[in-house]
């Protein structure tokens, strides 16, 4: 089956695609800190998976992309968000538990401009997690899918 | 005909929207920014994080952002419900 | 007052969110499985929107939840007003009774669809999207916080045009799926161009915050257009309903009894913006006789499409459209007599309002019976069906019920609330009464006419009695039909009364809840 | 005529171009453009309303010295991003499965609901 583009364009992803995913997970992590966070982050995720797909095609990237499993993991990323929030439902909905507790994410930030702490921002940086696992997977199965019965057609 | 209905309309609308963004408040000078600055001053302290913006995403109208997550989720579930695979002796 | 009553408001919605993100990983248990866990999670939205509603009934003010902050949400201002700065749930009469109405909506159309869509592919993805339409209702009858009223809004646009094209092998569903995704999306759009012109121009997106600084200038005049057109054409009034009957009649049959619900919220929030957040500064009187044309018009409109259908679900989609019309004229009326004779405005008002919830239980149920004529029929067209009642009498009987009381034939539900509206109007102006008795008139010789078709005559071809699974569910409508018929009185006092003063005469007492004073 | 607004009057023509492609194209895949059009001129719109002139962004590492500019409108613009994100794959999904039935894009021909 002919799928992918030309031997220059997958060499240039194979070099490329890691940097653009481990790039994506940088702009999750320090969305509390730098411009960004879960939804721009997994969008970068979402767009280095749509590298490999239009590089490789559907069928060379079929053992590495499951959009079964992706869907999974997406269900899983909105449950976590969901449960973020429910976590402070001892004060309110979507209460900052961890904020300036002491224990993970809990540092203070400090006040004006400063070099940013990572360890700050209490449920914030895990909300980022979870949006951006959810954001990722869920671009990334409607990408796969589309592509996929786009070309289940052409073979016809 | 109605094609010509719907240009009329068309003009009236588009040059209603640009004589009001004409005629809109000054660009860069909100006249209330009272919630605002109170993100900016507060964000530091109560939430513990440098971008403020994160801060009003995820804390202050973070309940906002639980909905648009539900939008992405409610999307994705349309799309791979449309692209399922159905049974036999439903098509 | 408990911990489960606090958060009842936050918990309406998070339950079935919860409900719709887990649906597909309890699928991979089995079919069984899912049932009972969304059943359960339906149950328990279900009680919790009536422990809210006992609640907010007897609490006699609007109830205030402040998502994510127990301490202080607002910023006073140098003016003595505060600035609310985070999202607040704020839950009056009004809203606790348009969550009694979708909870028993969606409870119904939940379980019909246990049965209904058993032998179909997705069952997972369908719940799941049930259940999220569910949420995004419920979002936007609590909510106080008009961004996170759009956020909703487009929750239900999306999860209702995934159930309308969810049957992909009908050409029509993906037609209609287009289309209503379309003007689903502009309708969306008009509202989240209003909130940014609100926010521009007062710095807050809290409705009673909004509420107390809004007045007649140029931008707050083009919000509140842009606000009626875009929530206008959510709900399918006339001339903005083209999207009504493809939606109603091309998604699942239970689904579109939850559609019904998803309108009336549009229309809920039509009237928080015409009631609360522009009560003190439009002209209400000449904007009540705008509200009335259209409601005319859109009755007009609905009962003559309805006339000439042949398809069964059409047919019902144009009635729905046409009830939309009589909520408008209620509540029309009463906005347009506020000022001037108050005492006849409240009954039209209540006849509105009263309106929605027996809408909503009869529509449901026609729906409903409508989806189990069609799979014992194999046709949606009218002229090919036939001698349903022989076998069917059950559903014969849950439908006779549901299309009299749509007519306002009494002693049925339908029947109390319009004549409330027909009393009212009457004393407005003797030719609204006319032609909204006229159109139930119309209505009636309508559904003579399809029963005569669907279920009268010699039995065409073997058919069997619906699913017990679909039955309970139009008993459960149809129960509710008859009790709100014979007892309207009764409801009247203890629901409808406070929810048409939540809207007529709480404006101050919303405000109040949030910024104090 | 306030020279300052161009900002404004720009998101106002995204949005007059999208309606007019959205009221006079045929095809199903230039009517999603158009709707993502007037959804990016809303989106400009909202994010212009926070503007401060000379503003910073609202970050606080490493920031310049400056008042900086409202946070709400830019979390506004990302859910909204979000939400003409969904919308769009969506529509093009239904286009896909109108084309695979109805063999064409043109909306002219695919007029079977009507009445």
């Amino acid at each position: 089956m002919n799928s992918g583009m030309s031997i220059i364009v997958r060499t240039v992803t194979r070099f490329v695609y890691g940097l653009v995913i481990i790039f994506g997970f940088y702009v999750i992590m320090h969305g509390h800190l730098t411009p960004g966070g879960g939804f721009q982050g997994g969008a970068v995720v979402a767009s280095g998976f749509a590298l490999l797909l239009v590089a490789f095609g559907a069928a060379g990237v079929k053992g590495r992309l499951n959009a079964h499993w992706l869907q999974t993991l997406e269900e899983v990323g909105a449950l976590a968000f969901l449960a973020l929030g429910l976590l402070g439902i001892g004060t309110a909905f979507f209460y900052n538990l961890l904020a300036n507790g002491g224990g993970l994410f809990g540092a203070a930030a400090g006040s004006g401009p400063n070099t940013g702490v990572l360890n700050s921002g209490g449920t914030l940086p895990l909300m980022n997690w979870a949006v951006g696992l959810k954001v990722m997977t869920g671009i990334g199965s409607v990408v796969i899918v589309m592509l996929v019965a786009g070309r289940e057609k052409e073979a016809e | 005909m109605k094609r010509s209905i719907v240009f009329v309309a068309f003009l009236f609308v588009g040059a209603f929207l640009l004589l009001a963004a004409s005629s809109m408040r000054p660009f860069g000078a909100p006249p209330e920014s009272a919630m605002d600055d109170y993100f900016i001053d507060n964000a530091q302290r109560e939430v513990a994080a440098n971008n403020v913006v994160t801060a009003v995403v995820f804390d202050y109208r973070g309940f906002d952002t639980l909905g648009e997550a539900t939008v992405l989720f409610t999307a994705v579930v349309g799309v791979l419900a449309l692209f399922r695979k159905t049974r036999e002796d439903e098509r | 007052m408990n911990a489960l009553t606090v958060h009842a408001p936050v918990l309406l919605v998070a339950v079935p969110l919860l409900g719709a993100f887990a649906t597909p990983l309890v699928g991979r248990f089995g079919r069984s499985a899912r049932n009972v866990f969304v059943g359960s999670v339906i149950l328990f939205t279900g009680a919790l929107a009536g422990l809210m509603a006992a609640h907010v009934f007897g609490l006699g003010e609007p109830l205030v939840y402040v998502l994510g902050g127990a301490d202080g949400f607002g910023v006073p201002l140098p003016s003595g007003m505060q600035v609310p700065v985070r999202i607040l749930f704020e839950v009056d009469a009004m809203s606790a009774f348009m969550a009694l109405i979708t909870a028993l909506v969606a409870l119904a159309g939940t379980w019909y669809s246990f049965s209904y869509w058993r032998e179909r592919s997705g069952g997972d993805l369908y719940h799941s999207l049930l259940l999220l339409l569910t949420a995004g209702i419920f979002g936007m009858e609590l909510t106080g916080d008009m961004f996170n009223f759009f956020v909703f809004l487009e929750v239900t646009s999306i999860a209702a045009c995934g159930l309308i094209g969810f049957r992909v092998w009908l050409k029509h569903s993906q037609e209609a799926g287009f289309k209503v995704m379309a003007l689903y999306t502009l309708s969306g759009i008009l509202v989240l161009l209003a909130v940014g012109l609100l926010y521009g121009e007062h710095g807050g997106l809290n409705i009673a915050y909004l509420a107390s600084r809004v007045g007649g200038s140029l931008v707050d005049r083009i919000a509140l257009g842009l606000l009626l057109t875009g929530l206008a054409m959510k709900a399918g009034a006339v001339p903005l309903h083209m999207w009504a009957p493809d939606a109603y009649g091309e998604a699942p049959a239970p689904t579109s009894a939850v559609l019904v619900a998803n309108s009336q919220a549009s229309l809920y929030g039509l009237f928080r913006i015409l009631f609360t957040l522009y009560g003190a500064t439009v002209s209400v009187g000449a904007l009540g006789w705008i509200l009335i044309a259209f409601a005319l018009l859109t009755i007009a409109v609905g009962v003559t499409m309805a006339l000439v259908q042949r398809d069964i679900k059409r047919l019902i989609a144009y009635s729905a459209v046409s009830q939309i019309g009589y909520m408008l004229l209620g509540v029309g009326v009463g906005l347009a007599v506020s000022v001037a004779r108050p005492e006849f405005g409240r009954t039209a008002m209540h006849g509105g309002i009263f309106h929605m919830l027996n809408d909503a239980a009869c529509i449901g149920l026609l729906f409903l019976a409508s989806g189990a004529v069609i799979r014992a029929s194999g046709t949606r067209d009218l002229n090919k069906m036939g001698g349903l009642a022989h076998r069917m009498g059950w559903t014969t009987g849950f439908f006779l019920i549901g299309a009299l009381a749509l007519a306002g034939v009494p002693p049925l539900n339908g029947f109390a609330s319009k004549f409330l509206i027909y009393e009212s109007s009457f004393r407005l102006s003797p030719i609204l009464a006319v032609i909204a008795i006229l159109a139930s008139i119309m209505l009636l010789a309508v559904f003579v006419k399809v029963f005569q078709a669907a279920f009268l005559g010699p039995a065409s071809r073997e058919v069997g009695e619906a699913s017990t699974g679909m039955l309970v569910p139009m008993a459960v409508l149809a129960v509710t039909v008859v009790i709100l018929g014979l007892f309207p009185g009764f409801f009247i006092d203890r629901i409808v009364a406070p929810a048409a003063s939540a809207l007529w005469s709480g404006r101050d007492l919303y405000i109040r809840a949030i910024l104090g004073g | 005529m306030n020279v300052g607004n161009v900002p404004f009057v720009v998101a106002a023509l995204l949005v007059v171009l999208g309606l007019y492609t959205f009221l006079f194209k045929r095809n199903l895949i230039k009517l999603v453009i158009g709707i993502s059009l007037i959804e990016t001129g809303v989106n400009l719109f909202l994010v212009a309303l926070g503007y401060r002139t000379a503003g910073i962004a609202p970050i606080y590492t490493l920031a310049p010295a400056g008042r900086m500019v409202l946070p709400t409108p830019q979390a506004l613009t990302l859910t909204s991003i979000v939400i003409g994100l969904a919308t769009t794959a969506l529509l093009l999904s239904f286009a896909v499965f109108v084309y695979r039935h109805y063999g064409t894009l043109d909306a002219g021909k695919i007029k079977e609901l009507q009445g």
